[in-house]
């Protein structure tokens, strides 16, 4: 293994110690537990939005953090979820009063993690909601899985809500607007090569040299299923369709009822895309693969798009959310509305994004 | 009759247990998952034998529930709230006491297994480590109500919970991360199933 | 060969072509010769500075385009300098009549195609002063060598002398503010992986699963020694205190001059780093080494630049020079005052680089 | 007496070694600098080979001077400006000319070197195409000197230009990228002094 890191276990305590002395202005950090707020938290009578999930995915959620996108993001072990005590803490500190709306991947692990660290939040007066992202169109069924993973549109439903939080949206109201951002947002991923974890060392998995992933979630883990390797239009044709042709997709998320305070199952179905919608299309690099690649794939994406009556009104490319030094990509299309595109050009001041300030 | 001394026993047994068997976790999760079970586990339980030595004195409720939010605040990931509430709900049984009948054994792990079920919504045969826990606590019961020993009941669930972990070889994944492979999660070994084995395993040998 | 690609010869052309369709606010592209140009240009009484070197580093000058900062970018074949055509066509659409500052690496072949274009658009009658960037320490000597390769300073050069162009600085007052730049800058890199260009096909170098290069450039060439893998800290510290304690450096770069009408040789001498002096610290990524690792060795460096009295006034972390998808970073300490500082604060708006607008 | 058919069958000639030889160069390429000097060298006489026959009944002066301008605006990196420097200094020799005298042609080579010289401020046994361009050009210049025949001093330079690129071999690099390398650049043959010693043997070889 070759990695610029000193010993395993501490690159994510190493990474926060950098990321602290390099962004005094934007953001603070906390050890132990660990989490990343804004430097000016908390915001009076502002609903504090709080995310996070394994470490590994730089510059995700931790470059996220600051005015106009999240109040706090908590990172966990590489590609493991973080565990309740930070998402407790930072909720602590974050919070105005008008309530933290925990940002959930639908991953097994950040679920249950951040279930019980609501259920903590509440037991010491926080309002807190939890909404999932479940965006990733290679799980196919909901009802023989652990259901879609969440992947980019997290970003995006950041950055919007984010923006929304800012514009003094209340708990509920951001809550509905997550899930409107989830419902219309897709995404697909695949990898050309495997990524190795500081902690294993390793490569988590073998990929032949004419070999490619397809429907790869963003921790390393095998996909959907192993092509051979095709041409980068090839590519970005198969993951385009999947996200344009997939159908209305029925599941069923746990979510707190705050009147019958329990967790309580509710059905959520996202329509399909269709000729005419406008769309924010977002590709993804997965940490090893060069910029140029990236606008190779969009550049095929948006021919598509053209082909298929999706208007892109928005784009977003880079290596937004990685899995360490993994070559590859995704695609994320997010149907917008007039709101989701006032709230997407809001004024933003992250690590990772600033624009409008 | 179990003792306090045989519950700390167990706990500091399954952490060397672990430290052993932490890259076979590893790999098994490098399979079908994400290649950290075995590391996440043994953050948790090296954090645990940190901590016990502050409440070897206090009641096995106390002894389980500092298990509980040591594994909650360090392990993450699926495992972390999974055994983090096992150990949660098993505490509870086990509150004020020094030391447990079989019965309340029983119901301690029932206790732990319906909290994972509880928190993971994952049903028998998912391919999860309720695989290896669901049937050892029936094994156990059921021995115990044929009036077979302690001991005798334990050897029962620990053979069913081996059982459920090798019967998780062919089954296509449920929940959890390896669900998302389908049918490609076929022919290999539950990593969860194989820690809940060890674990009821060691409790054994702890005991005996 | 495993990348994201259609034919490695359409890499180039495929990755403008994204880029057009994506960032249309900011750039125009054109193509035969290709070149990037700011989608406004050409912005009346400003000088307009012109830059670029072989692809494969994006996203660099590319990324560099637009409002305080780059007029036009002329990408190359990869890792290869870009033709004389390039930058005169891009002169003559950017040229205000302010006349165009060529901001020119200091490797054989860019010098050698930036004078030939120099010597084309002064026969068409644009105005053009080229000005070499050489701020790598791993060169020693500058009379048995090409000279230092110009590397990390050049994109700090490019917002500085783009916010001075912005501020009305005539043509000569930019040429020796980026003088200033260039002499007042340091890098120095290394690579733990080689790279792979699609035209080639195979790793450039073989380096051992124990082995780095230290003292590398940007272009998939080995470095000045190879070394036994170390820490991120032993490395950082090696890389920083190479730049810290390098001594006065004297070379000849050849400028023309606008007298004469010849190019002619000038000596110039950059003077060492002192204790009390406030720096810029930028942590390059070389594109394949994730975010982390990066803060990683920030924070070493943070902490080795108080040790040694220089005070860190502003900093970057990311991977803005690449090698493809090589492992492996840079540090480039730029000594600054309060002219640099401001002008490094003025509003830029590009595709790498957004603030204060 | 060299007639322009040949002058365009050297040009040919060269395309088609280049395009043979590319893997060639850019291994040697690889050794001390970025793996690219025969993808360079082939995607301008490629350009060539396609503008060529747009020129073919002008002058020699023009059509070096094609080549030249192709060279110029498709080659990039150190080897486009250097060896389009050395066609447009050698197509100025040849300007309005059908035909070349040996004493035009040892002319022109020496112009064209001297080209190379001027934009590239390189010196003998800098470990570059001078070190065959060079001696070639001395030795072409002494071979008709002691009154040998246009082939013989032909000869001659491919004969010396070819000791120059071998002897490339053990030098430090004192330009372009090799440079950077120091002493780790000794032991590897220099690729732009191959593509030189190339370049003449075909003209050598077009003559014949
Ligand atoms: N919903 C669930 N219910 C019960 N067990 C589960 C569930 N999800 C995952 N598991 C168990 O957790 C194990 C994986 O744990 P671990 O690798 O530590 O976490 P992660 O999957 O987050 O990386 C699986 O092998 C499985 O036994
Ligand atoms: N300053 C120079 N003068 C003469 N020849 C040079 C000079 N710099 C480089 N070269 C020649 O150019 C060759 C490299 O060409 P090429 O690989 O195409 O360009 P680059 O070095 O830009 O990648 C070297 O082998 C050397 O012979
Ligand atoms: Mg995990
Ligand atoms: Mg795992
Ligand atoms: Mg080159
Ligand atoms: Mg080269």
């Amino acid at each position: 293994m070759k990695k610029l890191i000193n010993n395993p276990e501490d690159v994510v305590r190493e990474n926060l110690a950098g990321m602290a002395v390099a962004h005094p202005d934007i953001i603070k950090v906390h050890f132990e537990p660990n989490f990343i707020y804004r430097a000016d938290a908390p915001i009076q009578d502002k609903v504090a939005i709080v995310s996070g999930s394994g470490s590994g995915h730089e510059p995700l959620y931790n470059g996220c953090v600051g005015y106009g996108m999240l109040d706090a993001a908590c990172p966990g072990e590489v590609f493991t979820a973080p565990t309740p005590d930070q998402m407790l803490e930072a909720a602590k500190i974050v919070n105005s009063g008008s309530g933290v709306l925990y940002l959930v991947n639908n991953y097994s692990g950040d679920v249950m993690n951040y279930e019980m660290a609501a259920e903590l939040a509440m037991s010491e007066g926080i309002r807190v909601l939890n909404i999932i992202i479940d965006d990733d169109v290679a799980v196919k069924d909901s009802l023989y899985t652990q259901g879609r993973r969440g992947v980019g549109t997290s970003v995006l439903a950041a950055k919007i809500c984010g923006a929304a939080a800012e514009a003094k949206y209340d708990l509920k109201q951001i809550a509905e607007l997550t899930r409107k951002v989830n419902l219309n947002g897709r995404s697909m991923g695949m990898a050309l090569t495997s990524c190795i974890t500081p902690q294993k060392g390793t490569p988590l998995f073998d990929l032949g040299d004419n070999e490619i992933e397809f429907g790869i979630g963003i921790h390393g883990e095998p996909g959907r299923e192993r092509l051979p390797l095709k041409t980068a239009d090839e590519i970005t044709e198969m993951m385009a369709l999947s996200i344009i042709e997939d159908s209305a997709y029925k599941r069923v998320l746990r979510e707190w009822d705050e009147d019958k305070e329990e967790w309580t199952d509710i059905e959520l179905i996202d329509p399909p895309l269709a000729s005419g919608d406008s769309v924010l299309a977002f590709v993804n690099g997965m940490g090893g693969t060069p910029l140029p690649e990236l606008y190779i794939v969009y550049r095929k994406l948006a021919e598509i798009c053209e082909k298929k009556g999706l208007k892109i009104v928005r784009n977003l490319v880079g290596s937004y959310i990685t899995s360490l030094e993994m070559q590859g990509c995704s695609i994320t299309l997010l149907k917008m509305d007039d709101e989701l595109i006032k709230l997407w050009d809001a004024p933003v001041n992250t690590v990772s994004f600033r624009w409008g300030m | 009759m179990l003792e306090k001394k045989q519950i700390i026993d167990w706990i500091d047994n399954f952490t060397a247990v672990i430290a052993e068997k932490k890259d076979y976790l590893t790999e098994l999760d490098a399979a079908i998952g994400d290649a950290d079970h075995g590391i996440n586990m043994n953050r948790g339980f090296q954090k645990v034998s940190e901590k016990l030595p502050t409440v070897i004195d206090r009641d096995i409720g106390t002894i389980l529930k500092t298990v509980s939010m040591t594994l909650i605040s360090t392990v993450g990931g699926a495992s972390g709230p999974l055994y983090g509430t096992f150990f949660l709900k098993a505490s509870a049984v086990a509150a004020q006491k020094e030391e447990l009948t079989p019965e309340e054994l029983v119901q301690l792990l029932q206790a732990g297994l319906e909290g994972v079920m509880y928190r993971g919504k994952a049903q028998l045969e998912d391919k999860t480590m309720i695989d290896a826990l669901s049937p050892a606590v029936d094994a156990f019961k059921q021995s115990l109500a044929n009036n077979n020993s302690e001991l005798e009941g334990l050897q029962k669930a620990v053979d069913a919970a081996e059982e459920g972990m090798k019967k998780t070889i062919p089954l296509i994944a449920r929940k959890g991360r390896a669900s998302y492979l389908g049918e490609r999660s076929m022919g290999h070994q539950d990593p969860g199933a194989t820690s809940s084995y060890l674990m009821l395993k060691t409790l054994l040998e702890s005991v005996r």
